[in-house]
């Protein structure tokens, strides 16, 4: 059900028109279409490119193509007609106007034959009926047979759909879920969360061709043929050329061309590949989220450190008031740091400190992990000073060394070689842990993940794939830090 | 007569109810070697580090060259340390150094001795404390005994004016008892005033110049190496050495 | 914009009854119609429910019932026409057919008076224009006028609406960006990664009115007025009703009741209350966060500890073939936990496993958090083992004991003894971790914050409070393992 | 000629690259005392572990009342280890359990003795080493003497034929060193068949029947105290001697 919004504004144009009757309705008395765009040689063609899989906007050698299923029909039409092709974009709401005003020579952009419209154009015959399919586990095809068949079960679509209404108010005893992503949704149905989800034939058979665990069925959704089928307007009276169109339009009909060819065409368009869903595919996106996932860890890491020593020194601050507040005050942050979950640090910090100033997701991310890993390193460096023998402490003394001269000279450096391990932890860690940021949308490795399993339509594998490229950086990062620690002990 | 060293006036430090030190009254006069002696816990190596302010007394007074360390400030302590080299049980060596920069890192960073100076003082010192060709090791590869001769030898480097030893044999394997106890048996001909607290008999025997038996919080007896082994006085003092000598 | 589908389908079928006259049609020659009512004394309100804040179901004294604005309408309807109101709910298509059918008087039901509809009934004047605001920032106030004003900037709105659309086709130069969730809009406003919102009037009155840092302004987004406008529709013919009407909605108008009565009567009565968005408010959303947090936490050790000795056993095992592949296998699965986060075994479980059985998520949450939890637990109870000092293993084996009789009179109880700080600290960090399974909706405290923040429009309160929350219970935690350390040290 | 208790034949044992044990051969006659000394290193802890199999011998021979260890499966040598009483430098003792609960274990668990007899030998064991006051104690609250003498005590429950002690008093402040050699006297006394590792040469000159002298591996010298100390043949044994007497 394409752009409602744009059908009504089209047919209020509709019955304006009636009212005033413009003057290309003439052209009705002399019926010489044909002629005239066969010797024109070339046919316009208007459509809206926001509508996938039937038009929308891609990138094809580097260039912003409109491509699609009404492309490829279009470039039929015109083979048929002898002429060349020529798309002309525009939005949805100005396709009646810039055809019956003779910008364009033909609209193919799913637009359904409605009463309204038939009234203002003529139509050839539908080329494609649309419509509703319910997508089901293979295993469960001989149980279910059209909406009808769900009766105790659950039915889910996307939240504010036609098909959304339709699984609430044309089902009985089924309930109806409603999820924001059609992903999701097909995940919920593998994990049977779910019986049955509703969505347009194209995507349905988008799915279904990419997951040969899946099946659709017929929805027998009560919706008026007209809504759900796309046909090629031309401007009224031109009878001519529309029967010269409709016989292209019965050979696609009856060659099955759209299902067979136009479809499959112009998913290989969609948005990255929705053919090829094996994972090596999308190494690049993978890529992408282990570059942030390091980008992240590795600033975490270093600005964690920093805020670790501050909080450190801050935390054995004595002496005077403002002293004592001090050292109350990074006690109470490793504290309130160290006692609740990371994932509420993250929240807090971009939606927090968002009001103040506009900060990036990903600076949110870091900020918010510095900060964790700060107090926690802070404890690592504590621990390690007082991991320091108290002989050592008493022998620079009874040298005759300051406290100051003591702590920089004898303790700190034995100190910092006894956290090596623990920071090195801490990296580890970092790398787990900025798996968090994913849900303020930073794209590290798990957001990333999300993207290839709603664009592959695949649940598990891409799971698997971050679960061992986490486990080969974490890997490859403790023997790193195992193979510097024996050099430091070598030493 | 010459000035006493030190001089420690109804000493007593408590830990919380603890009374390790009672009331404690003796003074070491220059070039003396004390040797403390008594049973454990008896609040020995308190007494040790209350003389260099370690531990701060809970009372009395301690007083190196004339004057009350515990009237001081905490720079003035500091420097004053330096005057009282200390040698603890399990050396302290830093691990992290060699035994060059063990000796040469007081010097340099509190004296402010240039690395030429410090590196030739610490060099004779080797050679006095027998390990001249140590000098680039680091502590882990020394054996007790060596480790124990570097951290005399790292105390004197300050050159002070009392040596300090807290049991420096009694985490050594038997063989190596005679090493360090040698080195600072030189030490005190060398007219070293030094404070020795060992179970060391034999030593104390033959170095002493006087016995403090400590036990309770008071040194029971001070009296010389002879006439304490073979008199001593106090039940406390012959039980003592009845249960060490079996 | 209201169901536009619907809508579709009343065009068709208006279309449909201009060519076939109904019976109805001829009440037009003799008009007695508020007589009739009157004469009744019963009004019947048709509405479709659905539809907040016009009309919604809620629950009040525990029973479902329609509320909202349109109610409020209706009741005034009645009242002034000295007749009972009588509501019946069905869904928006039927609506008019009711109508035209007798089934019901009139239809209040945020109606938009279209002229296709114009032509099968007769509406009133238009009791309230809706529409669409663009809700900013009102520190911006002054900069912002409509949606010209944000040249540069950056519009947001949910996807898939009139008004997402709006914002992509009705300005230039301005970037969009849809989001599925109101609430997340609104934070990303008022964290300035937006600059507006643009969304139905009624919605963006709710939000300004709950939130003293927002302000609303007109989008000026070009639609025709009828398609944002609701009005009451009568029989076609009804003019001495619809004229007393009438009068009736003046008065609504000059007195603007809707936006001063009507509306903040609705609010109380959307989802839980969107007036009161004070945080103790929701103590009992809250308290089921906390609740599941704790039943997550509780299984979880418990279920930990049990794979947690298995596996420590498991690592230990020496001996034949069997058991060498045993101890591969631990050590390999503790490897693995331990070098990925935890998300990704959340997921991982959740649609993983969901592939073969059916696991509620909260079964897979704590599935997962159990499975990670015990590969932790395993290392503490080999490290416990291995802290216990190699003379008491020596010192039993003299004493001729077996190997597994060393294990178990000597070894373990001190084992266990040594390791009881770190299981503490386990319980502690699965308090903190079970926040994770959020992400697959179970109903733990972070995402009961989730529902709070869109439920109130407040998107920081909700996290600080949670922050709190999970502080109490940590450091609670923490002081009870405390008490329970120094006992057993004692004994 | 009574059959000896221990046998030991060409016994070598290697950590990697370290040959600690070369090639020893020596046997133990019942109600011997043997007392082994030797440097730091030179493996007597390895040697007394050899002895009942807590150290797997590299090659060699290894008999216990003419049957040899290496060859038994582990559910003899664990049989065989109750007949060999083992004493530690640092006591051992389960830290979890009270004075009586240490002794009682191994016979309740392992001999399947019941509680009132394992309670009533825990009892007179204690007797035997003073310290039937301390039954209920922990280990904790012990000093270093009670903890080595319960350790003999725990060891004397399985009734051992004979005791091996690895420098039982090393660990000990000096006060404590008697008490525990005490002990050992009396067992010896008793007939008790003994191998002893330590540094105490009072005890070895009075109580040992024989003194094993090991370094680099071997048994340098086996003699009888009086001769050893009087004229020690080897030169490794005289520098030790020196060293360690002072
Ligand atoms: N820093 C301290 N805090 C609390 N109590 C202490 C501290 N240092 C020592 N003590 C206590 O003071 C008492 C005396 O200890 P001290 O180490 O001075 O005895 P000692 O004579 O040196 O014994 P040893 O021969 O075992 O070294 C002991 O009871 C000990 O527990
Ligand atoms: N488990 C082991 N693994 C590797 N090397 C060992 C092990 N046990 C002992 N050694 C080595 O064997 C040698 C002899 O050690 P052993 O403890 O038997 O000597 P010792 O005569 O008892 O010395 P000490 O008087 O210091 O106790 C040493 O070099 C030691 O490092
Ligand atoms: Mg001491
Ligand atoms: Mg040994």
């Amino acid at each position: 059900m394409k752009k409602k919004f744009g059908l009504l504004l089209a047919i209020i144009v509709a019955l304006f028109m009636t009212v005033v009757p413009l003057g290309t309705q003439h052209a009705q008395a002399a019926d010489n279409s044909l002629e005239k765009i066969q010797k024109k040689g070339v046919l316009v063609m208007g459509t809206s490119p926001d509508y996938p899989p039937y038009e929308f906007q891609a990138t094809v050698n580097g260039k912003s193509t409109v491509v699609g299923m009404d492309v490829q029909i279009g470039k039929k039409v015109a083979k048929d007609l002898g002429v060349k092709l020529k798309i002309k974009s525009m939005s949805f709401d100005s396709l009646l106007v810039a055809l019956q005003t003779g910008k364009i020579d033909m609209i193919i952009s799913g637009m359904n034959p409605t009463p309204a419209r038939r009234k203002n154009v003529a139509f050839t015959h539908v080329y494609y009926q649309g419509g509703y399919d319910i997508v089901i586990n293979k295993t469960d095809k001989a149980k279910y047979k059209n909406k009808d068949s769900f009766k105790g079960g659950t039915l889910g679509a996307q939240t504010g759909t036609t098909q959304y209404n339709a699984i609430k108010k044309q089902t009985t005893n089924t309930k109806s879920k409603g999820m924001t992503s059609q992903s999701d949704l097909i995940l919920a149905l593998q994990s049977h969360k779910l019986d049955g989800v509703a969505m347009e034939k194209p995507s349905a058979e988008a799915y279904v061709s990419n997951n040969k665990q899946l099946a659709a069925i017929p929805s027998n959704f009560n919706m008026s043929s007209d809504a759900t089928s796309s046909a090629i307007a031309f401007r009224k009276g031109s009878t001519s050329l529309v029967n010269k169109v409709n016989k292209t339009v019965d050979q696609i009909k009856k060659e099955n061309l759209v299902k067979k060819d136009y479809l499959p065409a112009a998913g290989k368009y969609l948005k990255t590949n929705t053919v090829n869903t094996s994972m090596g595919h999308y190494w690049k996106a993978f890529a992408t989220g282990i570059e942030y996932t390091l980008i992240i860890t590795v600033c975490s890491v270093f600005f964690g450190f920093i805020i670790g020593i501050l909080l450190a020194l801050a935390r054995m601050a004595k002496g005077n008031v403002f002293k004592t507040a001090l050292r109350w005050l990074a006690t109470a942050y490793v504290e309130f740091i160290r006692g609740t979950p990371m994932m509420v640090q993250v929240m807090f910090v971009y939606f927090g400190l968002g009001l103040f100033v506009n900060l990036p997701a990903l600076t949110s991310g870091i900020i918010a992990i510095s900060l964790n890993s700060g107090a926690y390193v802070a404890e690592y460096i504590r621990g390690g000073i007082n991991s320091v023998n108290i002989g050592q402490t008493e022998a620079a003394r009874s040298l005759g060394m300051s406290n100051g001269e003591t702590m920089r000279y004898v303790v700190l450096p034995q100190a910092l070689k006894n956290i090596w391990p623990s920071l090195g932890n801490e990296f580890i860690t970092l790398i787990k842990d900025s798996s968090i940021v994913s849900i303020i949308g930073v794209t590290e490795l798990i957001y990333q993940s999300n993207i290839v399993r709603s664009d592959t339509y695949r649940g598990v594998a891409p799971i698997v794939v971050i679960m061992v490229l986490y486990f080969i950086m974490t890997f490859t990062a403790s023997r790193i830090l195992n193979y510097f620690e024996r050099r430091m002990q070598h030493d | 007569m010459t000035k006493p060293v030190i001089e420690v006036e109804s000493l007593a430090k408590s830990f919380g109810d603890n009374h390790v030190l009672k009331d404690i009254t003796e003074k070491v006069e220059p070039g003396q070697v004390i040797v403390v002696i008594g049973p454990s816990g008896g609040g020995k190596s308190t007494f040790l580090r209350c003389l260099n302010l370690l531990e701060t007394p809970t009372s009395g007074k301690v007083a190196f060259e004339g004057q009350d360390l515990t009237t001081l400030d905490t720079k003035s302590v500091n420097s004053l340390r330096e005057k009282m080299g200390m040698v603890f049980q399990g050396f302290n060596l830093f691990p992290n150094m060699t035994v060059l920069e063990n000796i040469k890192l007081a010097p340099m960073k509190v004296k402010g001795t240039d690395n030429a100076t410090a590196t030739k003082t610490a060099h004779e010192l080797l050679k006095r404390v027998g390990l001249e060709d140590h000098a680039d090791a680091f502590p882990d590869s020394l054996s007790g005994g060596q480790a124990q001769r570097v951290a005399i030898a790292r105390a004197l480097a300050m050159n002070p004016e009392v040596m300090l030893f807290d049991e420096p044999t009694s985490a050594l394997d038997p063989e190596m008892v005679g090493e360090v106890l040698n080195v600072m048996q030189e030490l005190a001909k060398d007219g070293m005033t030094m404070v020795v607290v060992t179970h060391e008999m034999g030593f104390a025997k033959e170095v002493a110049d006087r016995i403090w038996f400590m036990a309770d919080g008071y040194i029971q007896e001070n009296n010389t190496p002879d006439e304490f082994f073979a008199h001593p006085k106090t039940d406390r003092a012959k039980d003592f050495l009845s249960k060490i000598l079996m």
